[in-house]
């Protein structure tokens, strides 16, 4: 049978073995939980609440500050301990809320309020989507209710559902459609309803066969809830792949998903609003897969958010070999250095690998071959191979003025095939940062 | 015919080819010249072809362009020689116009031997790439990531990495070109006139002990430094000592006396720290956390 | 070394200066060249009439004095001052008999046209010899039709022999395969450089096949010396 | 918990097992079985070759590397392709010290000047051949007949020439050597300059003379085969070569088929089936886009066929290599793929 | 094919002849200006411009002399009137089209003293062409200088992305590339000489 | 070294040693490369070419020198040219007069001396700023300096080309030219190769100079 697929892309081994059969857990409060003021793109939250104040589970503690930018919800019942200056996963220290856990306390309680979904407007929905701190959870963490005003000019006529989960080693989403096709659906039918779109897909890469058929039995008759398979091929999840693969359609360079009548929602997400939407909560917790040859029990826990990755760690248990920790899948997550960073709201999955893990053994960087693999995988049609060369002579303004550099989305496909072990990717978020800083620093100048 | 006949011949026609060349260079030259000051040319031989934008223009033609028409002096130019601009300052009859030395400085004094690592970086050998990467490891997120960024952009080797894989100004060498200031992720260059002989070699916004547990001699913003300081000269601001360079002139070695962790210091002759500071012992690499 | 600054007028020089020195300048040069055109001339001319002496010489064996003919409209004539035909060198003896021709004749070699001149003898109806007049041939190997003893030796007395009908040669001067000479109208060529040797063939051929008849039609006005 | 030192790398932390060395290796492989069939058909005179050009090659790399303070590269295989390629192309009684001098100046000039793999512009076995080529333009026209009763006991005479001496001519040594008749003449030289067409069968199973690696066209298919399946190769420009030569060469047979060659025997003549399958596959001196590939690779066969029919030389496959080579960078700035999403928009 | 065909002398001068590849002719801006591919193909654009130009005035300028019966300042004419020819081109540009000075006015200087200009004037009367022979032969020229322009800056280019050795680096390499070109052009030779 | 304007230099050593070496117009400044290649496929020809060259070099900037305060700066460049081209079809035909051969070996690269950039760019930048004494010792030097190179050149490539020297057989009958030396490629490789030596040179000479700053500096 010839399956809905893109063009390019990989075959990396995914691992989903280890934990795809495995139900969701629910994790212990670890003692305190950091909660970040900034779990999203665009604007960080402003605090609501101030140090040394209580807070019951799911009240909010900081509030959107303007449009791009959501609030934030107490994970747990506690104290505010502080507000101060933590590490977080990229990087630089961002602000945080440290919650002190009460231990005793049952957690049951939970701030909420009921509303009536059926009778909500289009305007409600998306209003209360923000309220509920809703971004992304398929990664990116962008504000969920800004990707429901799509641009007026843009006219959405689909909604899809990303059930790739085309990385390798994660199963969260997997699991979630398995065990929670009901607020799926249900979540869909809420976006669809906002939008004011007719159809709505699922888009699930078939090694995932099993969800497609739950999925399928939970379909009701007007649904309009088509569910599709797709090849499994990475990166088949992202938005614009997959939006070829189930509707044909190529998002231009530079634009989003709504220019072509798309709008596209990690099913995760769907879920979380299915969920929580008719009870009037926040986003307090996330499934998060826990895998790779480093954990000893590997599985998808529900995390509260805020939850220091050691903590899990901990929990999971490491091997003595462990050597790195990658938070996301390893084709594009991130490994950190800081343990003491926590779960946040993006956060799909965590991979430990070992010390002596043949992935981690890439050999030495030799130079471009000019083998074309790099090229034949780039999902974007774009040449990593010119743009590596371009890369290591710092031509990085002729990377974006002739080889498309910010049409790359550090999807990884290339540095995976290389067999000079480049490391494009690396060479390519250099070179988007130093244009960043420099187009920024030229705008300055020019004011 | 006559071989004489031929001479005149081609005397002749020599001479009528020679007048009508030189009519048609006349008339070219009256109707279709458009005027171009050589002089650019010549100043534009003189200058040193770097191309670098230490003097605030596009390049050195366009330095060139400024100088004739008198928009700037000749002296901007850092890169070149002070004999060659002197040069051109007579050719152009102008006063050769000075400029303070002004040199790169760095904002960090976290060597290996005194910061934090946390992670094992592998990747890129390079600033950029390992900031991108959870912050490169080093424990404090201000401070330098010692992969030598700028030390490869300098165009003009100014900039070394000493042992404890701190980078290293060579003033003589350093022509302001801003190249450095441009690279380094974590923005820790600045230029500055060599006459700023007070800084601070510290970025790290924390205080007190999350300062100083990164990192040795970090700024713990304490504040005794501006508690001396004359006419708030020094302030804390955002926990991190702040020079006010407008009052440079107040400036003294002094204001370095009393820093516990010699955060601030003194360029003059290498850098000093002042009495107070806690010694530094240690002169290897402090192991991955 | 630019022009640029030609027309980057500092002040308007007066035209009169520019018209002065350029034309003092270009009659003197004028003044030059012709002096040392005229000086040099004999000196020249003797050295192309020694050059093509020498391979004129070679190429009509017996030959020591000349005369220059040019062919117009299939007639043959002595040469006057402007050339208006193909030119025809013929040579003589002492005794001032006719001891040959030789004509020029060109086509495409390997890297470029060689040309050459070859010396006909309508007595014997054969080529006499060939000499290499340039040619921009692969050194070590198609350089070869100058020197290589056994090529030379097919134009000793290759057969040019005019066909009865009098037009064209009764049997094409053709190459082949070296060492499978068997007719004497065969060039064997060079092994390995089987083109050189093909363009020189071509040559002879084709200029043969048009003058070999004139050549032989006019044979009186050569022999008269008129 | 244990407190394990963290290792920081950059996305993606999974890779693809296939490296460099290998692929290279893997291109000795399927040279292997063509090496060994030269052998076969002219003699320990190629065996002596092979082993010239391939020590000459690493070493040369050796020294290079050890001048510029490189690291050594002869663990990445390359080299070995450059100096057994360069032996198949050359005739199988080469002398051997002009081998060595070719291989010589394949590396030195050929790659470690322009910084060595992976940098240079063209194929540095043919820019060692095209220099021997030039150099001693006789020595690399004499050809010997395959399948000599003595070729595994008697080397050919040429091969052991003096170092910087004119090689001795092997003409006699051929007549006193030979079954029948043999001229000697490769199967373009006897089509070029006798019109005589050998047969495909004869072409395809290598009892023909010509250049040590490049008469027989089925083994040497084979090994591109292999590669291709591997994926170590790109199939796409070994058929864009013979598409390209069949295109050129098929309507000149269909006008006049008497002048002009079939095109079976135009693919599997002289080194065209080497050149299409091992040399022009030079990943490093060709493009890597997809439209570059196929106007890159249809260039080189067109021109192939172009001088032989009507230049000087009866082969062209070097040439049009080296040429396609260095207009690769033209090809792929002007065949930049259109980037995800662009297609639909002008 | 023949030897005086306007399509030989054309192909001849452009590729099997290469003015700078195999007659070294013009060899200073070829080594000069094929640093860029943009700034390469303004330069070809130039040269196949200006030999235009110069190959009818040398026309012209050798019958005046021929009817004079003073060849022998031939020389001195040509020169002086490709110079100044260029020259007026090159201002009259600038006056009344500074984009197109901007694109090809820079290389008009440049060109004057160029070999390859002059050659092409010497050589159409040395070979004796006659006005469209002559038009042929300069514009072969001229392509045959741009396409090794052209295929020079591709391959210089290219190796600004090389980690060249510093030894190389520069006007060595320069020449060295152009060497393995001309090596390569030599598979050209005697198209168009044989068979037909 | 930018020549400081409106200087006259004073003649000294350096003024003729410079174009030898430090201004050579082959291996440093690669002007006048057509001749440098193409005539250098044998020795003799390299010699007589270079000498040819500084003959007009010499002689056209004498003059430009003498008239360098008549000439109009709008007919300059028109003028240099014609006192070039006098000169060198001066030279174009002393050269047919003394021997056609040779003649016929330098083909027209005789004349288009009158293009080489050496010498038109030696009268813009020398002749027509310094006084006739200094503008002939410098011809002199820069001269020597090409017939140097082109001689550099015209060796290797008769050697190893041709098995011989100035016509002389060097290494016997059975010496195997390499073709590919008096070949158009070979003229490339030559020149390439010469100025890798150099930078070879240079290289390890600036190498030596780090060096021995850096043990300065650990003091
Ligand atoms: C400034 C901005 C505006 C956006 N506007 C829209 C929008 O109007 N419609 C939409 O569907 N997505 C919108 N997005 C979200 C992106 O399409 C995309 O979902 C998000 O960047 C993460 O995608 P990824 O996970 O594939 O990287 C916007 C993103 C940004 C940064
Ligand atoms: C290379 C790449 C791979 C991705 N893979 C997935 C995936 O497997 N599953 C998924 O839900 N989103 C994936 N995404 C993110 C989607 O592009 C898109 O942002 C997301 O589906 C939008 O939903 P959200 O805003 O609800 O997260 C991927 C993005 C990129 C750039
Ligand atoms: C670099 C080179 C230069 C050559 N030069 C010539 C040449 O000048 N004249 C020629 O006839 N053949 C020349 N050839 C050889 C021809 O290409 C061709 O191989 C030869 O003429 C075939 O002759 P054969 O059949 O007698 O061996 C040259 C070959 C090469 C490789
Ligand atoms: C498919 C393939 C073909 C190759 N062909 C050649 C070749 O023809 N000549 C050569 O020198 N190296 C060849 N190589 C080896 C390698 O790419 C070569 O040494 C580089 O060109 C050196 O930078 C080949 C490698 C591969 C993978
Ligand atoms: S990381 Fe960028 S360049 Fe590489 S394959 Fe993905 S999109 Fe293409
Ligand atoms: S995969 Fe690597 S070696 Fe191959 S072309 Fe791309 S960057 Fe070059
Ligand atoms: S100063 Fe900046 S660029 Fe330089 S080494 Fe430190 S972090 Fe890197
Ligand atoms: S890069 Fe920095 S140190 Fe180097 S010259 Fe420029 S400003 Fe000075
Ligand atoms: S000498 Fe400069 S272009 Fe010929």
């Amino acid at each position: 049978m010839l399956l809905h697929t893109f063009n390019h892309g990989v075959h990396p081994p995914d691992f989903k073995s280890l934990t795809n059969g495995l139900p969701i857990r629910r994790l212990p409060f670890a003692a305190s939980l950091i909660v970040p003021l900034s779990q999203h793109a665009g604007k960080p939250s402003t605090p609501l609440v101030k140090v040394g104040e209580e807070v019951v589970r799911g009240q909010p503690i900081a509030a959107a500050d303007g449009f791009v930018s959501v609030p934030q919800h107490a994970p747990a019942s506690g104290r505010i301990k502080a507000i101060q200056l933590m590490p977080s996963a990229r990087g630089p220290k961002t602000d945080c809320f440290i919650v002190d856990v009460y231990q005793a306390a049952t957690q049951q309680e939970l701030y909420e309020y009921t509303h009536d979904i059926d009778k909500m407007s289009a305007e409600e929905i998306t209003q209360a989507v923000q309220d509920a701190g809703m971004v992304g959870l398929g990664g990116a963490a962008f504000p969920t209710h800004v990707k429901m005003k799509p641009p007026p000019d843009h006219h959405v006529d689909t909604l899809v559902a990303n059930g790739c989960e085309c990385e390798p080693y994660l199963t969260c989403d997997h699991r979630i459609m398995l065990e929670q096709p009901q607020n799926l659906l249900q979540g869909i039918r809420l976006i669809k309803k906002a939008l004011g779109v007719e159809q709505a897909i699922i888009g699930i890469e078939d090694n995932k066969k099993d969800a497609a058929e739950i999925l399928q039995q939970h379909l009701q008759e007007n649904d309009n809830i088509r569910i599709q398979v797709v090849k499994t091929k990475y990166p088949q999840g992202a938005e614009k792949m997959l939006i070829k693969s189930l509707l044909g359609r190529e998002v231009p360079p530079g634009s989003f998903p709504s220019a072509v009548g798309v709008s596209v929602f990690n099913v995760g997400t769907l879920a979380q609003i299915g969920e929580l939407l008719p009870h009037g909560r926040g986003v307090i917790e996330r499934v998060v897969t826990v895998s790779g040859p480093g954990v000893n029990k590997p599985g998808n826990y529900l995390v509260p958010v805020g939850t220091p990755v050691e903590f899990l760690l901990k929990h999971a248990g490491v091997t003595k070999d462990a050597h790195e920790v990658i938070l996301g899948g390893p084709m594009m997550g991130m490994s950190v250095s800081a343990l003491d960073v926590p779960v946040t709201k993006a956060m799909s999955g965590m991979v430990v690998l070992n010390k002596d893990d043949p992935d981690l053994k890439k050999g030495q960087t030799q130079p471009c071959i000019r083998c074309g693999y790099c090229v034949e995988a780039c999902p974007m049609q774009l040449n990593p191979s010119m743009l590596g060369m371009m890369a290591s002579a710092s031509m990085y303004e002729d990377m974006q003025r002739e080889y498309h550099l910010n049409d790359c989305f550090e999807c990884g496909s290339c540095s995976y095939v290389c067999p000079s072990n480049i490391p494009l990717v690396q060479y390519f978020r250099i070179a988007k940062s130093v244009n960043r800083d420099m187009a920024a620093k030229n705008q300055g100048d020019a004011q | 015919m006559a071989p004489y006949l031929n001479i005149i011949i081609a005397v002749t026609f020599m001479a009528g080819f020679g007048l009508l060349l030189a009519s048609v260079l006349v008339l070219a030259n009256r109707r279709l010249a458009v005027y171009e000051d050589p002089k650019i040319d010549e100043v534009e031989e003189l200058l040193p072809h770097a191309n670098c934008g230490a003097c605030g223009t596009a390049g050195c033609r366009a330095f060139a362009e400024k100088l004739v028409a008198g928009e700037l002096q000749p002296g901007k130019c850092t890169v070149n020689t002070p004999e060659m601009n002197q040069v051109i300052a007579n050719f152009l009859g102008v006063e050769l116009g000075s400029q303070e030395k002004i040199t790169a400085r760095l904002a960090c004094a976290g060597g290996s031997n005194v910061a934090k690592r946390h992670g094992n970086y592998q990747g890129v050998d390079s600033c950029r790439a390992a900031a991108l990467v959870s912050g490169g490891g080093k424990g404090c997120a201000w401070g330098c990531l010692g992969l030598g960024d700028c030390k490869e952009v300098c165009d003009f080797d100014a900039i070394f990495m000493d042992k404890h894989e701190l980078p290293q100004v060579i003033n003589d060498l350093c022509t302001a070109c801003g190249d450095c200031v441009d690279i380094c992720p974590r923005d820790l260059f600045s230029l500055q006139p060599l006459s700023h002989k007070l800084w601070v070699a510290c970025k790290n916004l924390e205080k007190g002990e999350a300062a100083e547990d990164e990192c040795r001699v970090a700024c713990n913003a304490c504040g005794r430094c501006a508690l001396d300081a004359p006419e708030e000269l020094i302030s804390i601001n955002n926990n991190l000592a702040v020079i006010d360079y407008s009052k440079n002139n107040l400036a003294s070695q002094i204001a370095i006396e009393r820093c516990p962790t010699g955060a601030i210091v003194w360029f003059d002759k290498g850098i000093q720290k002042g009495q107070r500071a806690k010694k530094i012992i240690r002169k290897e690499a402090l192991p991955v956390e | 070394m630019s022009t640029t600054d030609t027309q980057s007028v500092t002040q308007p020089t007066p035209a009169f200066n520019m018209l002065r020195t350029l034309g003092l300048v270009a009659t003197i040069s004028g003044l030059l060249v012709v002096l040392s055109y005229r000086i040099t001339l004999p000196m020249i001319e003797h050295n192309k009439q020694m050059a093509i002496e020498r391979a004129l010489f070679k190429v009509i064996p017996g030959a020591i004095s000349r005369k220059n003919f040019e062919i117009v409209n299939n007639k043959i004539q002595p040469s006057g001052d402007k050339p208006q035909g193909i030119a025809l060198y013929a040579g003589y003896d002492a005794n001032g008999q006719l001891k040959g021709v030789a004509l020029e004749a060109a086509a495409a070699g390997y890297q470029d046209v060689i040309r050459i001149l070859y010396g006909y003898d309508p007595y014997c109806q054969c080529i006499r010899g060939i000499e290499v007049l340039k040619m921009a041939e692969t050194p070590g190997i198609g350089d070869k039709i100058n020197k290589d003893r056994n090529f030379v030796k097919n134009f000793e007395a290759l057969e040019a022999r005019p066909h009865a009908s009098g037009k064209g040669l009764q049997n094409a001067i053709v190459p082949v395969k070296h060492g499978s000479k068997t007719e004497p109208w065969q060039i064997d060529a060079i092994s390995g450089a089987t083109i050189s040797s093909t363009a020189v063939a071509r040559m002879l051929n084709d200029a043969s096949q048009q003058y070999v008849p004139i050549i032989i039609n006019n044979l009186s006005v050569l022999e008269n010396q008129e | 918990m244990s407190d394990f030192n963290t290792d920081l790398r950059s996305s993606p932390h999974l890779k693809q097992p296939v490296t460099v060395p290998q692929i290279m290796r893997n291109v000795v492989y399927a040279l292997l079985p063509v090496c060994a069939y030269a052998v076969y058909a002219f003699g320990i005179s190629v065996l002596l070759l092979l082993l010239t050009t391939t020590l000459t090659c690493m070493l040369a790399e050796n020294l290079f590397c050890r001048l510029s303070n490189r690291p050594s590269s002869l663990n990445d295989w390359s080299i070995v392709i450059t100096g057994l390629l360069l032996a198949l192309t050359l005739p199988p009684g080469f002398p051997l010290w002009m081998a060595a001098v070719a291989a010589f100046i394949a590396v030195g000039l050929g790659k470690t000047l322009f910084g060595g793999l992976g940098y240079n512009v063209m194929n540095p076995a043919l820019v060692g051949r095209a220099f021997v080529q030039a150099a001693f333009p006789a020595a690399i026209t004499t050809w010997t007949p395959p399948f000599l009763p003595d070729r595994f006991s008697e080397v050919i005479p040429s091969t052991l020439t003096t170092p910087f001496m004119i090689p001795v001519p092997i003409g006699d040594w051929l007549k006193q050597s030979e079954v029948d008749a043999f001229t000697g003449a490769t199967p373009l030289a006897l089509y070029k300059f006798e019109q005589i067409t050998t047969p495909a069968m004869d072409l395809l199973s290598g009892s023909v003379a010509g250049s040590a690696g490049e008469t027989s066209a089925i083994i040497i298919l084979a090994g591109g085969l292999y590669l291709a399946v591997r994926k170590m190769m790109d199939w796409r420009i070994p058929v864009g070569v013979m598409l390209g030569a069949t295109l050129v060469s098929l309507p000149f047979w269909l006008m006049d088929s008497a002048l002009y060659p079939d095109p079976v025997f135009v693919l599997l003549s002289g080194g065209l089936m080497l050149g299409a399958v091992f040399m022009a596959s030079d990943m490093v001196a060709s493009p890597v886009t997809p439209w570059g590939v196929w106007i890159y690779s249809l260039f080189i066969g067109m021109l192939t066929v172009i001088i032989r029919l009507f230049g000087g030389l009866t082969e062209g496959v070097m040439y049009a290599i080296l040429l396609g080579n260095a207009l690769s960078p033209l090809i792929s700035g002007i065949t930049q793929p259109k980037i995800f999403g662009q297609r639909g928009k002008s | 094919m023949n030897a005086d065909s306007v399509t030989f002398i054309f192909l001849n001068a452009a590729i099997v002849n290469n003015f700078v590849l195999a007659m070294f002719l013009g060899i200073c801006p070829f080594l000069g200006v094929s640093a860029k591919r943009e700034t390469a193909w303004s330069m070809g654009l130039a040269v196949i411009f200006v030999m235009l130009v110069s190959s009818i005035s040398a026309y012209g300028i050798n019958w005046i002399l021929q009817t004079l019966n003073i060849e022998y300042l031939r020389l001195i004419c040509y020169i002086a009137v490709i110079a100044s020819a260029v020259q007026l081109v090159e201002m009259t540009l600038k006056k009344f089209s500074p984009a197109l000075f901007r694109a090809l006015g820079i290389f008009l200087p440049l060109i004057t003293t160029n070999c390859a200009i002059l050659g092409v004037a010497l050589f159409q009367t040395s070979r004796e062409y006659n006005f469209v022979q002559s038009v042929s032969f300069s514009l072969g020229a001229g392509v045959g200088f741009t396409i090794a322009l052209m295929l020079m800056a591709g391959l210089r280019q290219q190796l600004e992305l090389a980690k060249v050795p510093s030894i190389s680096q520069g006007a060595a390499m320069t020449l060295m590339l152009a060497g393995l070109l001309s090596l390569a052009f030599m598979g050209f030779a005697g198209l168009g000489a044989s068979h037909g | 070294m930018a020549a400081l304007p409106d200087k006259h230099e004073t003649v000294t050593l350096d003024t003729f040693l410079r174009g030898l070496w430090q201004e050579n117009p082959v291996f440093v400044m690669l002007l006048g490369m057509c001749p440098t290649l193409a005539v250098t496929n044998s020795a003799i020809n390299a010699l007589a070419m270079g000498l040819a060259s500084t003959f007009v070099l010499v002689m056209s900037n004498s003059l430009v020198s003498m008239m360098r305060n008549f000439i109009p700066k709008q007919v300059r460049i028109a003028t240099y040219i014609i006192i070039i081209a006098t000169f060198v079809t001066m030279v174009d035909y002393a050269i047919q007069a003394i021997s056609l051969d040779l003649y016929n070996a330098l083909g027209a690269f005789i004349q288009l001396i009158v293009v080489n950039c050496m010498i038109l760019g030696r009268a813009e930048a020398y002749a027509s700023k310094q006084r006739l004494g200094a503008t002939i010792i410098n011809g002199l030097g820069i001269g020597a300096g090409f017939t140097f190179a082109l001689l550099c050149l015209g060796v290797v490539r008769e050697v190893l080309g041709a098995g011989t020297l100035f016509g002389f057989v060097l290494f016997g009958e059975n010496f195997q030219p390499w073709v590919i030396m008096i070949l158009p490629p070979g003229g490339f490789f030559v020149l390439g190769a010469w100025l890798l030596i150099f930078n070879w040179f240079r290289d390890r000479r600036e190498q030596a100079e780090r060096d021995l700053a850096e043990v300065q500096n650990e003091r």
